[in-house]
């Protein structure tokens, strides 16, 4: 499976300061994701988490692309998502401890955060479970007549799933404002895509009629471009798209996937040189001739922001007993 | 039909004189036609739902009165749709997903028990589902086995869902628009065989809340609780149980999430005798729960152990000559409740 | 959707003879078909049943180009392939009147008749319920070593189902030998496949890497010349193929399906033109100069067999009550 | 383990000296490959199961001794891996399908229920489906929701499957080992956090039959019915009723179906009292069949009613504060017996 057609769409003629901001957005998952990390092996954190690091471009790409009253749908690696769609980095953090103050009052974790006043539908533990999810909001988009837009995020490993097919045959018929974007990693797990995935990606998404095109998506200026382009399509009622994005996690599948057997080291530090930070960095730098004390600003003020989120999570309360059997039903 | 005098009968099927009556199939178009000329918000979404209105013909009319947008045919992807209709109820609208044959909810069981009953908890108490899928049990068809199950009792064991199974037109038509109106993901089992049962519907709205079991007959030696088509058949049991001297009560609980559990305890209280009949697989079902409620909350007053009956524990064969021995049968509830009685 | 590449493969140069035999089988099929119609419709038929009818060179086609230790899988429009593949008259219609002589002792009926001995491994009542059960059978004979062939059946209408492309993409991972044959009779029901499937049939299965095409289902030569090429290349470990057949149901989608609301006479019309069982004998007096007689004698022949065969059915016992809980767990 | 003399008592993770001790997790295992050396026509696919040994480590070493032909990493599909169970043991091979976590048995639940449950029925005894699907149940991980369910219950309503759920690392290696010779479909649940545990396992060669529950422990005042994890949670109530003179019986029923109906019937005769304890959710569960066959066959022989004990009726919340609330614990356990003895 390679299908790195790295057609850079038109410019969209945003300047450093937009970029700059998408840059700040990229540093905050970053770092969230670092300090989550620490959280768990510092066992100040319950359960597991899957780490979003080396992927931050296509979040931040395709959300700053995004209405605060469009939806995304997520997954179980999702605080990028989130945070790309505006979350707040306490009642991340709250959440991904189990305490009251979070997202989903601790009921959630890490792996079920949601906010609907950011349109954020969803991460999900469920891999593909949540294309129908997005399908149902693209359809919902139509029957109510707005022009907002869905984003269903995934990973190649969704592409097993055969809802994602049925949702997408469905979007395509009735014309759905839905974008997926499967964030294709390499690995579900600890299996490699091409032990995984026969044909093509982007030809699974054509042969429903789909637009379908994968791109880099280590390089935050590419997805954001595309990104544009496919969602003004959308929303002006040109229906959905499959787009490919070509990355790569840093860390393991989770936070306790430390030795990564199934992967080199040699192709970690290849993927490294990509790393969607750095990218845009250099190219800020250079064709921007943004100073490097930006960088550092932005990644200062971040640690600080970050760092009174989790104090903030780790002094909040956790919740009642009494709250065990709440929101069963609504 | 809730409340009835202490010692009359009456069938669901007979109503007082003047009283509109309208059969099963109708009751459930009405009540879905009602909702959605009230709300815009409701729509309807399923295979060969909108130009066939059905294949059981319950939907006829409903895409003409709302046009396609809000009655829409789908491919055949029963997961997908259920999937489009936790999205879509997620975001504001109120889905009704039809599965045309209740043994095809198996392929539905990750968007309904993953996705469905859990969101509103796992949000905690953000989004919310407020979706209804309707689908149908029941054999006797000579469908044979992926035709004629009658799987409620998987969905009923997930807290998060809600599970209704009327037995008459009222209840229809009544538990219907409380499904569509309630804001968490409702299942509807609709017994196929009932679509041409008549019985009195008032033309005034009404609705019927989830979680209230119905008298559909009162009686003193004996608690009868039935569900779905099973309340007929528990009705004629207790007419010939009557002519050699045994007072039935028949409860119908009409929604098995949430269950009214005080006035099947009351009953079983008051006849010191229970049996539990359903038309789900014996095991592991609904007769298992309901038969434990009565068994713990009556224990000091019943005199024989709550019997049970449900469908027999074989997959539905084809064969007219074996499907009917798998279906529980009024003579047979007649043996039971002699024997508890005896 | 309109993909008729009505290629024809090499001519795999086979006598009149083979075709007569052929003939031969699709008026079988006609004939049961017809009479099982008449069953239904003079109550001597408990429950419904799909007619093949029109849709004959397809099972035929493939199941001459198949061993009797190859495997199929089937649907509930399913006696065509049954007999097709070897099934006797006598047990198909004992099945259908549920009595203990039929192939399943009177328990599957019209929608679940299996026969291990014709390596018929079932009609299956759940659409697209058996791709993945034609893929084990794949998978069975791969790990096995065999050089056996398993043909999947299916309507449009399973293209909706997200099963197939779970099956598929495994199947041309592993290179299993599985030819899944669309039956594309234009409609699920009462729904016409331009409303219920978007995109393009065999893209759908080429988006996966398998080899698909589409063809002609009403000229039989020319599904078995492309059978017999797929079937030769699954065989010797070329790896699965999906084949689009267009054809069409001549009758309702099942025997209490009269009024056909869905559909114009006109449509109907025009796809009677191509009836299979009357192209196949157009063309063999044409070209085979086979005469009309011929014919004659094979439809009275086949009459003689499925009269004899349904009397044997109407005469057959019910099976005893105490067969009722047999055969829940082997 | 499963003739205790009458008052001896003997936890399960309790040994003789020089009996061989080794973990659920190795059992499992060793199960497996004993089976796979045994008989050519069984392999095993799933997700991550050959090359990574699964994400619990417990297949780790398969792929080495029988390489990728027969330990096979799939694509996440669910439903197609079971499908292609399904239709490899139609044609002559055992598959064990290892579903990663039993939340998402939800995907498989028609190739289940709707294929692999019906086929040798509906063939009408022609075809036959051997086939394994292991799995996983049991919270406390702080997995919240979608990780943590115990299904078990869906399947064990459903005839043509059978349903294990060992315990023990004895019961663990003899149960699979039966399973994968069973010619029916078997779904075996483990409890993930069992894995870790250690337990007697004999070096020779043993099998357990699916159907014949294990007396774990004996005693004279109530009888605790308890299946998988629960097993160890009834293990320490009973210590803790001794305690205060109140001698358990402890009743593990290994396969929820078939169900060893008449040895849970005869403790509860004995000890006039029960108790029902699983995690699976308490609605419509394992616990409502349990307690109505015995509630029904000890109805003349007891003195209080039969009480269940599952996981509380909510999705599994993630926070460590309300999850350990929603699983059974021994001090509730305790109460309720208690309370019945009392
Ligand atoms: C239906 C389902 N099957 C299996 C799993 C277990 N699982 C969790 S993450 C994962 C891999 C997902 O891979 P991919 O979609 O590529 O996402 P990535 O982790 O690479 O971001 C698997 C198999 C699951 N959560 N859901
Ligand atoms: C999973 C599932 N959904 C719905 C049905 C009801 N149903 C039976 S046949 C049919 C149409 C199938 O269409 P197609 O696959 O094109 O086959 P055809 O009948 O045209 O041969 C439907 C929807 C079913 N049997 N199984
Ligand atoms: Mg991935
Ligand atoms: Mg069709």
């Amino acid at each position: 499976m390679s299908e790195k057609k790295e057609n850079m769409p038109n410019e969209p003629g945003l300047d450093a300061e937009h970029w700059l901001q998408a840059y700040e957005q990229m540093v905050k998952i970053r770092t969230f994701e670092e300090t989550a990390n620490e959280l768990y092996t510092s066992a100040r954190m319950p359960g597991i988490t899957h780490l979003y690091i080396g992927e931050e471009a296509i979040a931040v790409g395709i959300c700053e692309a995004l209405r605060q009253d469009d939806y995304i749908t997520s997954t179980h690696r999702g605080h990028g998502h989130c945070l790309a769609k505006g979350a707040a980095l306490d009642k991340m953090f709250a959440e991904l401890l189990g305490k009251e103050a979070g997202y989903c009052r601790g009921k959630g974790g890490s792996m079920h955060i949601a906010d609907q006043e950011t349109g954020n539908l969803g991460a999900n533990g469920i891999v593909g479970g949540s294309a129908g999810i997005a399908t149902g909001a693209g359809m919902s988009i139509k029957l109510r007549g707005t022009d907002q837009v869905a984003v269903c995020f995934f990973g190649d490993g969704a592409l097993g799933q055969g809802l994602l097919y049925e949702s997408m045959n469905m979007a395509q018929l009735w014309k759905l404002p839905v974008i997926y974007v499967c964030e294709n990693n390499q690995y579900g797990e600890y299996t490699h895509n091409s032990k995984a995935a026969a044909g093509s990606m982007v030809g699974r998404a054509s042969g429903f009629g789909v637009h379908a095109q994968a791109i880099d998506g280590q390089d935050i200026r590419t997805v954001h471009a595309t990104a544009r382009l496919l969602i003004d399509r959308a929303r002006k009622g040109g229906g959905p798209a499959f787009l490919v994005c070509n990355t790569y996690r840093f860390h393991g599948h989770h936070v306790g996937d430390i030795d990564r057997p199934y992967r080199t080291r040699e192709e970690e530090a290849e993927w490294a040189k990509r790393d969607p930070l750095k990218l845009l960095e250099d190219w800020l730098a250079k064709s921007q001739h943004v100073e490097a004390d930006v960088f550092q600003r932005i990644q200062q003020d971040v640690k600080t922001a970050v760092d009174e989120a989790v104090d903030f999570a780790l002094d909040a309360s956790f919740p009642n007993e009494s709250e065990v059997d709440r929101h069963v039903y609504a | 039909m809730s409340t009835l005098e202490n010692g009359t009968r009456r069938s669901p099927a007979i109503h007082a004189p003047g009283e509109r009556e309208i059969t099963f199939g109708q009751a459930i178009r009405e009540a879905i036609a009602e909702e959605m000329a009230r709300d815009e918000s409701i729509f309807l979404i399923g295979e060969d739902v909108a130009a066939a209105g059905s294949v059981f013909k319950v939907l006829v009319g409903l895409l003409d009165d709302f046009g396609p947008d809000r009655v829409i045919d789908s491919p055949i992807s029963e997961a997908g749709i259920a999937g489009i209709g936790v999205g879509a109820a997620i975001t504001g609208m109120r889905p009704i997903v039809d599965i045309m044959f209740g043994d095809f909810t198996t392929l539905v069981m990750d968007q309904l028990i993953n996705q469905a009953a859990k969101t509103h908890y796992m949000s905690g108490g953000k989004l919310k589902v407020p979706m209804v899928l309707r689908t149908t049990l029941g054999a006797s068809r000579r469908s044979a086995a992926q035709h004629s199950q009658s799987l409620h009792a998987l969905f009923s064991h997930i807290p998060g869902l809600k599970v209704a199974m009327p037995a008459t037109p009222y209840d229809a038509k009544g538990l219907m628009k409380s499904a569509i109106r309630d804001d968490n993901p409702v299942v509807v089992f609709e017994d196929k065989m009932l679509y041409q049962e008549k019985g009195p519907v008032p033309e005034a709205e009404y609705t019927l809340p989830l979680g209230q079991a119905d008298v559909k007959r009162t009686g003193e030696d004996i608690t009868i609780v039935a569900t779905s088509s099973m309340v007929y058949v528990a009705l004629e049991a207790a007419d010939k149980l009557d002519s050699i001297g045994i007072s039935a009560e028949l409860i119908d609980p009409r929604t098995t999430n949430p269950l009214d559990t005080e006035t099947l305890v009351q009953s079983a209280q008051k006849t010191s005798r229970a049996l539990v009949l359903d038309e789900g697989y014996r095991q592991y079902g609904v007769t298992g729960e309901i038969a434990s409620v009565i068994a713990d909350g009556a224990f000091y007053y019943l005199d024989a152990p709550v019997k049970r009956i449900g469908a027999m524990n074989v997959p539905v064969p084809f064969s007219p000559a074996m499907e009917d021995l798998t279906i529980p049968s009024s003579d047979y509830v007649v043996e039971t409740a002699k024997a508890l009685c005896g």
